[in-house]
């Protein structure tokens, strides 16, 4: 086993993706946006109400995939609900850069569990998956905005 | 399948491969994807664009004859290579460009370009499979919808196989077009091409062979086979990328409309219309891929000396390997044909409670490389009730240590994400 | 043009081209044809088939990781280097293709498969020039039968040429599309590309720039011209054969219907239907010339190291000695913008009582290699009178000598084939 | 001047290209046939009438073309006039391998003075040319046949 692949499938990843947090009917809120990873048909719904203060008040989502886009999902889950609409745009862009830095880019404090995620960086070919929620929370605040 | 046994690949084929050899950390079963190529072919590639690069078929120069008689000696040996008449085979960009010209050029006849034989009218069918590759599905929907043709489709069962009376069942009197894949890039299933060639001639169909997954490991003789048209992709062969060829019977190619025009494909052109060529030229639009084609040459060349027998007994065995393999480990399920049971040297899976992509990322983490997805049959996956599967495809160059390593790999996957809790 | 002198093209440059300096005994002037390659493309292909091969955009293996990154990077190369942003450079095989890649869509959009806004409609117009290569008029001569469309065209003078009030004299509150060349391949003439796109977009016609002559040889930004669609190919910018490339506007190609479809083009497919991705990717069916794409990438960036500013003096110069040439030798007619108005650095001309061919044939023999025929050009030929003409290309590794060799040649041609009596 | 040069453009092809024989309407014989070099638009009309024996009574021919076509047409009307059917059909087909051996093949004397065009085979290119005005005639006198 080697140390990027440890890292790749740290343990509270694999948790995340065996118990998902979020995961339900996401129909019912808000704003819904559906994403799909072409090349392994992977896809994921993400639901996002916000209440009057546009801080987002709750996150739901449905799909399936891999081990990585059902973790990423879960963790996003729990780091952004609560955020403002600000905040949150800024963590998903936040973290679509560290992705893609091919590693050179650490995660600041504010990704949180997120970090975890950083081993994803290494293997180009699964950015994808575990930007498959945020892209779609992402599409979900600017049809808000 | 001969009755003597053919001479066996050579034991040093892999020192000829540059992707084999110089990378002794991979374990490569993605062949059915894209082959590697040999140093005979990347060299004859590169020597060509060094030397004695020019345009082709076009103007008069030395240099120009040299490229020309480079390109059409090739376009000969791989006519010969699949049983083709030399103007039987048309350069494409690759398998799924030659099959969107039979496609197009049938949707011009039917708007009236040219090539009335072809022409589809609104009920009549095209017969296609649960099974195929999206590039032998999506450009015949699209035909149906500019002909208001109906498309049809023979189902496949539980394991991604169907049967030539399954076809049968779907033939009818307005069936117009038949396209299916010789082999099957994800089952392995072989088709009984000569047969389905037949059947179709009978109710006036023309037959499409999806060539891709067998001109590169099975005897080919198209002619024999009686198909009306056919595709392959020269990257799947040892050859380069950017190149594929059209097969089509002479009488057919100098019918079909050619729906890509331009340069070297054309006698007169006026401000008002233009006259094409017969085949292959007028489908060969603009500046070929004269260094590809020179590669292919090679390429058809290096398999021809193993010799097609040698490759396919070679992968006969390996197949079986394959297949025992992944049906040895608990969890994993094997998709196509039982056990047994004839298929091409590769084998897709599903791994219990593991998705393909974790299945692929462990395996490429001990250096074996794998395709994972749905390599472009959704269709089918759907049928098999999962997004994505796990498929090692071998080639002459594999080895049964290779296989080895990946059954040792596979009895640890589900272990490692935890789904034989 | 810049107002500060640019840096010189390198004087070593001919070194870096083995088909240059490998045969001192041929002096090629057929660039605008196809180009050498410098050892910089010619061998990162070949590194690239030897270390790096592996399918693209398919599976999640490393390997896929890989060659998927050289591919995307290339791409953005390729874009910068023509003004383009990244998703608007789709992969092609040719220019051709990429023309008809447009005309193709333009008529399943007129056939009611997506892409609304471009269907043509029975009376609307097409506009072309009458100096057209052929891949830049057959294609819309189909396009005109499939959707009854009408095509009308710009004429040209005795000397080939055409003028922007030309073009717009043919223009009419019903064209749809405007296609021309930005720089003829015949007369070397250079079309005022902005001005054009601009009187195009005012009557809500689609631009389309046939950018083969001027990619290789000008500094292009194709973003700052304006136009709407545009296409070059690989082989005559240093790069390999097998790859070219359509430029469209990001909003434009992301709803232009996809004619050519596949695998990698589709988010979900079902036996029904098919929906396609954004662009580039709705376009790239079926695996992509990547080897060539690299070998692209490597072309451009060695284009962007000498310099196309440089690049473009260095061709200013030789034009005028093309010209200067050609001009100064009795009883050859120079077709084209006269001797000293601007022109890309080739020259065609008609010797008196010689035809091209033999006057090829007769240049050959001095190892001095150029293009004869209609180079793809019949109605503008037709126009010039002639079947067929004689034309010299330079590029950057062109040198004043060989143009005096070119001179020299010339001026024996009639008394060999006795015109001169 | 090289040799190669000298030998394609020998002093008989250019004075038959210059002043070719059986130039004029062929429209008027029993059998006409069109043929056109792609490559250089090129084009050959060769009409032809046999007599009651089945050998060509007369060739006539017309079109516009490089010397090496021109000539050829010339040559050839002055060496199959006269000509069988058969016979005629033989020359067409030892030309053909001639011009295609790549110089391997040396013309037998009945190729009478279209040995000349030896000089083509060297020329990929330009055996179309040379060829241009025989595969008329092979044309014309298949559709007799
Ligand atoms: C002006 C012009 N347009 C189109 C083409 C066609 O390019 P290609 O043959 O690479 O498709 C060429 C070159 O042949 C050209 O010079
Ligand atoms: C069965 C089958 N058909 C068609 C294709 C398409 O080939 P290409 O991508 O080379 O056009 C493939 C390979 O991807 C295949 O395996």
């Amino acid at each position: 086993m080697s140390a990027d692949l440890q890292s790749l499938y740290q343990e509270l990843i694999l948790d995340h993706a065996r118990d998902p947090e979020g995961k339900g009917d996401p129909t019912a809120l808000d704003y819904t946006h559906h994403e799909l990873n072409p090349s392994c048909g992977d896809e994921i719904t993400v639901g996002v109400s916000l209440d009057d203060d546009d801080a987002i008040a709750s996150i739901v989502w449905d799909g399936h995939g891999c081990s990585i886009s059902m973790a990423s999902a879960s963790i996003m889950t729990g780091l952004l609900e609560h955020a403002t609409r600000e905040e949150a745009l800024a963590r998903i862009d936040e973290f679509r850069t560290m992705l893609r830095s091919r590693g050179s880019i650490a995660p600041s404090e504010a990704l949180g569990d997120a970090a975890a995620l950083q081993g994803v960086a290494k293997y180009v070919m699964r950015i994808k998956c575990a930007m498959l929620g945020w892209v779609a929370l992402e599409a979900d605040l600017r049809q808000a905005g | 399948m001969p009755d003597v046994t053919p001479a066996p690949v050579r034991e040093d084929v892999r020192a000829d491969f540059p992707g084999i050899s110089g990378r002794p950390d991979r374990v490569y079963l993605d062949s059915a994807a894209t082959s590697q190529r040999p140093e005979a072919v990347i060299s004859a590639e590169a020597d060509f664009a060094r030397h004695d690069y020019a345009a082709v078929h076009r103007g008069s120069s030395l240099a120009t004859g040299e490229a020309t008689f480079a390109f059409e000696t090739a376009r000969e040996r791989v006519a010969a290579f699949v049983g083709a008449g030399e103007r039987e085979v048309v350069w494409t960009e690759n398998a799924t460009d030659a099959l969107n010209m039979v496609a197009l050029g049938i949707a011009d006849a039917s708007a009236g370009l040219g090539g009335e034989r072809f022409a589809l009218r609104a009920g009549d069918e095209i017969l296609v499979t649960e099974a195929e590759h999206h590039a032998d599905l999506i450009p015949w929907q699209r035909l149906a919808r500019r002909t208001g043709a109906t498309l049809r489709w023979v189902p496949v069962d539980d394991r991604g196989l169907w049967t030539i009376d399954d076809l049968r069942a779907q033939l009818t009197a307005r069936t117009r077009v038949v396209a299916f894949a010789h082999v099957s890039n994800v089952t392995g299933m072989i088709a009984p091409a000569a047969e389905i060639a037949s059947l179709a001639r009978d109710v006036g169909a023309l037959s499409v062979l999806d060539a891709c997954q067998s001109a590169p490991h099975l005897p080919l003789d198209l002619g024999a086979l009686g198909v009306d048209f056919a595709a392959f992709s020269g990257h799947k062969m040892l050859g380069p990328n950017g190149i594929g060829v059209l097969y089509g019977r002479a009488e057919l190619l100098d019918e079909l409309p050619p729906a890509r025009t331009g340069g070297s494909t054309i006698t007169t052109v006026t401000m008002e219309d233009a006259e094409f060529l017969p085949a292959p030229q007028r489908f060969e639009a603009g500046t070929q891929p004269v260094t590809q084609v020179v590669g292919l040459g090679a390429a058809v060349d290096y398999l021809a000396g193993i010799g097609m027998d040698a490759v396919h007994a070679h992968e006969a065995q390996l197949a079986g390997e394959l297949v025992d393999a992944v049906a040895s480990v608990p969890g994993v399920r094997l998709v196509g044909p039982e056990p047994g049971a004839e298929r091409a040297a590769l084998a897709s899976f599903i791994v219990d409670g593991v998705h393909a992509h974790d299945v692929g990322q462990f395996l490429d983490d001990r250096g074996i490389t794998v395709r994972t997805g749905h390599h472009c049959a959704q269709p089918l996956h759907r049928r098999l009730g999962v997004a994505a599967t796990t498929r090692a495809s071998a080639y002459l160059y594999t080895t049964s240590d290779e296989i080895a390593a990946l059954r040792d790999a596979l009895r640890e996957v589900r272990g490692f994400f935890g789904a034989d809790r």
